[in-house]
């Protein structure tokens, strides 16, 4: 399924695209084209664009999901035992429906050399980073929506990736809840130096969360803008440079 | 009366015995008669009884047990003639066959049981089918064979060959053609038992009718039966020419005229119309019968026959 | 996969197939008289062409087939979406469709005589009988597990009254599964046609009755081979149909 | 609905049928010597049981259903399974599957005799033929129809190599589709281990054959009547078995 | 299903819930309790609240989706021929994997007095109105997850419904196209007069949009919070307004 190039050659950069193209089907027009892109251990890169752009395709390249038509995609990873080296959130939240939510939650960690009690440990530690500790026993259908999404966070966070890719992650959430986990995400950011993959539609938390912003436009998609945020590091959020990067990005933006 | 022919079914397995009803058919001698005949083949004894007892048809060329049974659970049905005798054989193959020669004994299976540490596997049809019944008469009463020896496997006619050639069976009954056919095919089939010698005047296959159909139709009855007289009187005749037109019916594109002759010729092929000269046998079968437990009841035989229609047939 | 790269490897499936028959008909592991090798069929084939008995035997049965299928899958799939959707119907019938799922078409023998006499309509009931069950439990299996969200959908959407639910919901979700029961079923009434000819109803079945009655395999093996080529056709066209109707299915 | 009212309306149902059938054997529309009244089953069941062949006759054949079934069913989920997951595979397999379906369990028994002898092992091989082409179909189909998405899952978290593929995402997934194949199996299992008997082997199947030509039907109803209920009772736990395993679905 | 008394009796409101307690199964303690509601016509009612707490299931229970376990729901509906009176956009865009875009679109239509020409023709608008009319003979799994949504959002509108439910129905959008929708909505509200009752969880848009916020809050939740809110009406969205709701709002959480 994977047609990227594993390096465990130490590197500054932890994903390098280098002009990738990306398309569904073999005569269908191709969704993003000539995307370079390298992303440095341990940044926090937000990807936005309209509806339909391509971010989640591109995220799902990155993960191996699906092959690029052209290009060179590298990921550099480490080899940390009990660990996987990316973590994805998916759009959808995804989840196993015969598989009750802890289980779930210990889904990415089956097939690591790490012991039953750990992995339980590790998946119930996740599930209360996601503030859904009283929920491990419920079925999948038994959940709210956002309580799904959340439940998809915490899947991806007990394998303690190093690069974590997500999808729109706090879509379904709450303005109180995402504040929340947007803390978390930066703590554990700053904390562990994980490198992040961030899709998100919401300018704000691009600008809040992110050390830099890649904006995908156009038909088919490149990369338009790629704007280093200085704002994200220190937790100060500027409206006004929200309101720039706002009205820079709009500009860009092609629907 | 030609204008309105009577319409008649009849049933029948396909086995030689049935020749007579192919030869009426074949001759147009039904037709004659002005009667429209309507075959129909089974693949048993018991599933050509249910569909008689339905009402689904007429007449049948069949085994004489199927017919008593069916008496007993109060099926109004006659045996009206006979169409042949000393039907099934015992044949066997292999190692057994070469054990026991043509002239088996007592001794000769329980030396064959004792070399090869196994019961003799005989095939035949289910308990109350004529031919378990005269192979258990030939077995312990002819040969007084001890029943620790033997193992009886009841089976469809047709498993019966097949299981004999695989060579699952150390010996089986069977009956015309297949006899003259397995011996073509295989040259290690040896017959160990003729008809008569299992059970002399050994009843097969007899014609039977609906009460019904009898009180309804007589005189095509009758008819009929006088052309069975004649086919089975052909048969014995000309069996080169016998043997082209039951082609037609048995085996057609499967059996060369040639074989079915020497099925004709050969000893597994009787044919008696006269249903008289079997009561005592089917009545000395009937006895035995109750004597192993296969029937629980004998049904007094003599009823089951109905001689009027042969005897009209034969003084004409 | 492309479809070329497709059929060469099921030429050479069957290639290979017919290699290891020829190969054990003549190595003599299994005696001659009970398989011929595949060799033998043409001139069986051109024999019983000649006659007319094929072309005669073919179309019988066809007819049985065609029959019993119809009517097998239409009233199995009715029932069995019956009695998933609505509970009380199905705890009616539960233990009489146990009681009566386990004769075999053999014993429904005498039935089928008593209802139909000796006729094409008893071997095509014989036939929609063990069609009947499997598609019974296939759409059974299927329409319990259509997803219920898609159903509440169809009530926001006023599609809830009981026809545009079945047809608009209830069925197109269940169609994967009922569509696997239908292509069961179609290899089970082949299955039948056989025993369906037992007692006296012209056709393929009764023929390999009769050949296997005088041990003329080859004529038996011709049949059998009649067969799997009907069926082979027709299974590959229900495939290519179901591969257009469920191209919705990644 | 509640267990309540299920069970009254299944011991309802069985009590229309029960009646129906008394009533139909009574009318005389059917003759009574081919279809007895149920009434008649106590006393023929007596008979049988205390002459030991009834216990015997259920052991035996009980044996031959479930080395059958659990056989064709194995074989049945794994090949059909493998058939779904490799696509060469499928095309090698996919027309000698298509020319092996349709053969009838009638026209294995030869081989089934040359294999076996005439033997136990000879019925299990036929149940288990039927049994296996159920599973295979409804295995193939279910896998085939096991969410993309769920795969895809799979490998974005470490488990797309083949075992924990097959075993925490397709099997799961297509357990649904799985189960309702082997259901349809436990029956068609029932229905054959009657022709698996035909040919020498003990068991029920050989009893109503010798039953049916005698035409002793209430003997034959008996045994009938025993097959339901065993397939009644195994069809009943699976179903409880199968709802618990699939406790996760609405 | 629904257990919502259906009423043509002409009323001011459109949407009367008195006392209504929500729960799922039978034994398992309740969602909501104690909810009354009354919705105006031709009202726009904004619901907020924290995850997990019964918004989804208060508008399924609006939609007679979901029978409450108390309380008495009425719903106050015209007869309009050719027009569902009520139209639902779910959380998840609940697409039917069979029906290829445009058909998905035309379901709520079909068993309408509407001609096949009609409804292909409202259809097209309706998904004309979300910016996907390129896109009417796909498969729902040829769809971003945005685009998904927004044919829910055209599902919805294409029924032209008197009562427009929607959870959560621009979550999944880029800020331009959210922008877009979320003008095109108030036009349609406006030139209508469709009574919305819309879920959200950006206190922004629901300032922006709605003439009223519901807040839900605590377990089992109840309605702790009803706002009329001045701003929507005249489009001027004013921040001062937004933080102090937002606030006052937070206050009312409890997660
Ligand atoms: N089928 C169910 N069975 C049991 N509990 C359920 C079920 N569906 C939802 N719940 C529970 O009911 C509560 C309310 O769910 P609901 O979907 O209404 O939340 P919500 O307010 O829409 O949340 P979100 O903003 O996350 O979508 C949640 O705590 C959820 O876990
Ligand atoms: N399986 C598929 N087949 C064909 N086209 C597809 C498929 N999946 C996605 N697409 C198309 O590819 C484009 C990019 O899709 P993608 O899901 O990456 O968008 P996105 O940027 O994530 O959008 P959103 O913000 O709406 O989630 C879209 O136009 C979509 O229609
Ligand atoms: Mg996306
Ligand atoms: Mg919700």
């Amino acid at each position: 399924m994977a047609a990227v190039t594993l390096s465990t050659k130490p590197a500054a950069s932890v994903i390098d695209l280098e002009g990738v193209s990306i398309g569904y089907g073999k005569d269908a027009p191709p969704v993003l084209v000539d995307v370079d892109l390298s992303v440095e251990r341990g940044s926090f890169v937000a990807i936005v664009g309209p509806s339909g752009v391509g971010k989640s395709t591109l995220l799902r390249v990155v993960a191996g999901l699906h092959t690029a038509r052209g290009g060179k995609v590298t990921i550099h990873q480490d080899q940390r035992p009990g660990h996987r080296p990316v973590g994805l959130v998916f759009q959808d939240s995804r989840l196993l429906p015969w598989r009750r939510v802890i289980r779930n939650v210990e889904f990415g960690l089956e097939g690591l050399p790490v012991s039953r009690d750990e992995r339980r440990r590790r998946a119930e530690a996740a599930l209360k980073l996601v503030r859904l500790e009283g929920y491990a026993g419920r079925w999948p259908y038994e959940l709210s929506g956002g309580q799904r999404q959340r439940i998809g966070i915490a899947r991806a966070m007990a394998v303690d990736p190093d690069i974590l890719l997500m999808d729109e992650p706090f879509g379904a959430l709450d303005a109180i809840t995402r504040h929340n986990l947007q803390d978390e995400l930066r703590r554990i950011h700053q904390e562990t130096g994980k490198t992040v993959l961030f899709v998100t539609h919401d300018l704000e938390e691009a600008v809040h969360l992110a050390d830099r912003i890649i904006v995908l436009g156009g038909t088919p998609a490149r990369v338009v803008r790629d704007v280093r945020n200085s704002a994200g590091r220190d937790g100060s959020v500027f409206r006004d440079q929200v309101e720039q990067l706002r009205s820079e990005i709009a500009d860009n933006y092609s629907i | 009366r030609a204008a309105d022919p009577v319409k008649l079914e009849i049933g029948y397995i396909p086995i030689l015995a049935a020749s007579p009803l192919f030869i009426v058919d074949g001759k147009g001698w039904a037709k004659e008669a002005g009667i429209e005949l309507k075959l129909t083949r089974f693949e048993s004894g018991p599933h050509a009884i249910q569909a008689m007892a339905a009402g689904q048809i007429d007449l049948l060329y069949a085994g004489v047990a199927p017919v008593l049974v069916a008496r007993t659970k109060g099926v109004d049905i006659s045996v009206i003639a006979n169409s042949a005798v000393e039907e099934m054989v015992v044949a066997g193959r292999g190692a057994f066959a070469k054990a026991v020669g043509d002239k088996p004994t007592a001794d000769s299976f329980k030396k064959f049981a004792a070399d090869t540490g196994r019961k003799v596997k005989i095939g035949t049809q289910p308990p109350g089918s004529v031919p378990d019944t005269v192979l258990k008469y030939w077995l312990f009463k002819v040969v007084k064979v001890d029943p620790a020896d033997v193992e009886l496997v009841p089976m469809g006619i047709e498993k019966t060959q097949q299981a004999l050639l695989a060579g699952a069976l150390d010996a089986a009954t069977i009956r015309e053609p297949t006899v003259t056919v397995t011996q073509q095919m295989d040259p290690g089939v040896v017959l160990l038992a003729t008809g008569a010698q299992m059970f002399p005047d050994q009843p097969g296959t007899v014609v039977s009718a609906r009460g019904e159909v009898l009180k309804k139709n007589p005189e095509a009855i009758k008819a009929l039966i006088k052309a069975h007289v004649r086919a089975v009187d052909l048969i014995k005749a000309d069996p080169a020419g016998s043997a082209k037109l039951v082609n037609n019916y048995l085996g057609k594109g499967l059996l060369e005229p040639a074989t079915l002759e020497a099925a004709f010729k050969g000893p597994g092929s009787n044919f008696v119309a006269d249903p008289h000269k079997v009561v005592p046998a089917v009545e000395q079968m009937m006895a035995y019968t109750k004597e192993i437990g296969s029937a629980s009841e004998t049904v007094p035989v003599a009823e089951a026959f109905d001689f009027s229609f042969y005897d009209a047939a034969a003084a004409k | 996969m492309k479809t070329r790269n497709k059929i060469a490897l099921s030429a050479l499936g069957v290639i290979v197939f017919l290699l290891m028959w020829e190969a054990l008909a003549r190595s003599g592991v299994v005696p001659a008289r009970l398989l011929p090798s595949p060799s033998a069929v043409p001139a069986a084939f051109l024999t019983e062409f000649r006659s007319g008995t094929w072309q005669q035997m073919v179309l019988a049965s066809l007819s049985h087939y065609l029959v019993g299928l119809g009517l097998g899958t239409l009233l199995g799939v009715s029932f069995g979406t019956a009695a998933a959707l609505w509970g009380r119907w199905d705890a009616f019938q539960a233990w009489v469709v146990r009681m009566l799922r386990p004769i075999p078409a053999i014993a429904w023998i005498p039935f089928a005589i008593i209802w139909f006499g000796v006729s094409e309509g008893a071997a095509s009931f014989l036939i929609s009988l063990t069609v009947f069950w499997i598609n019974y439990y296939a759409s059974y299996a299927a329409v319990r597990a259509v997803d219920k969200d898609l159903i509440e959908l169809g009530y926001a959407f006023g599609q809830g009254g009981l026809i545009p639910r079945l047809f608009k919901i209830v069925l197109p979700g269940a169609l994967p599964g009922i569509l696997s029961g239908v292509r069961a079923g179609l290899g089970q009434g082949w299955m039948t046609v056989v025993a369906a000819e037992l007692f006296g109803i012209s056709g393929l079945g009764m023929r390999m009755m009769e050949a296997s009655g005088l041990l003329a395999t080859n004529i038996v093996v011709l049949y059998m081979v009649t067969i799997a080529l009907l069926y082979g056709v027709s299974d590959f066209l229900f495939m290519q149909i179901q591969s257009r109707v469920l191209s919705w299915q990644r």
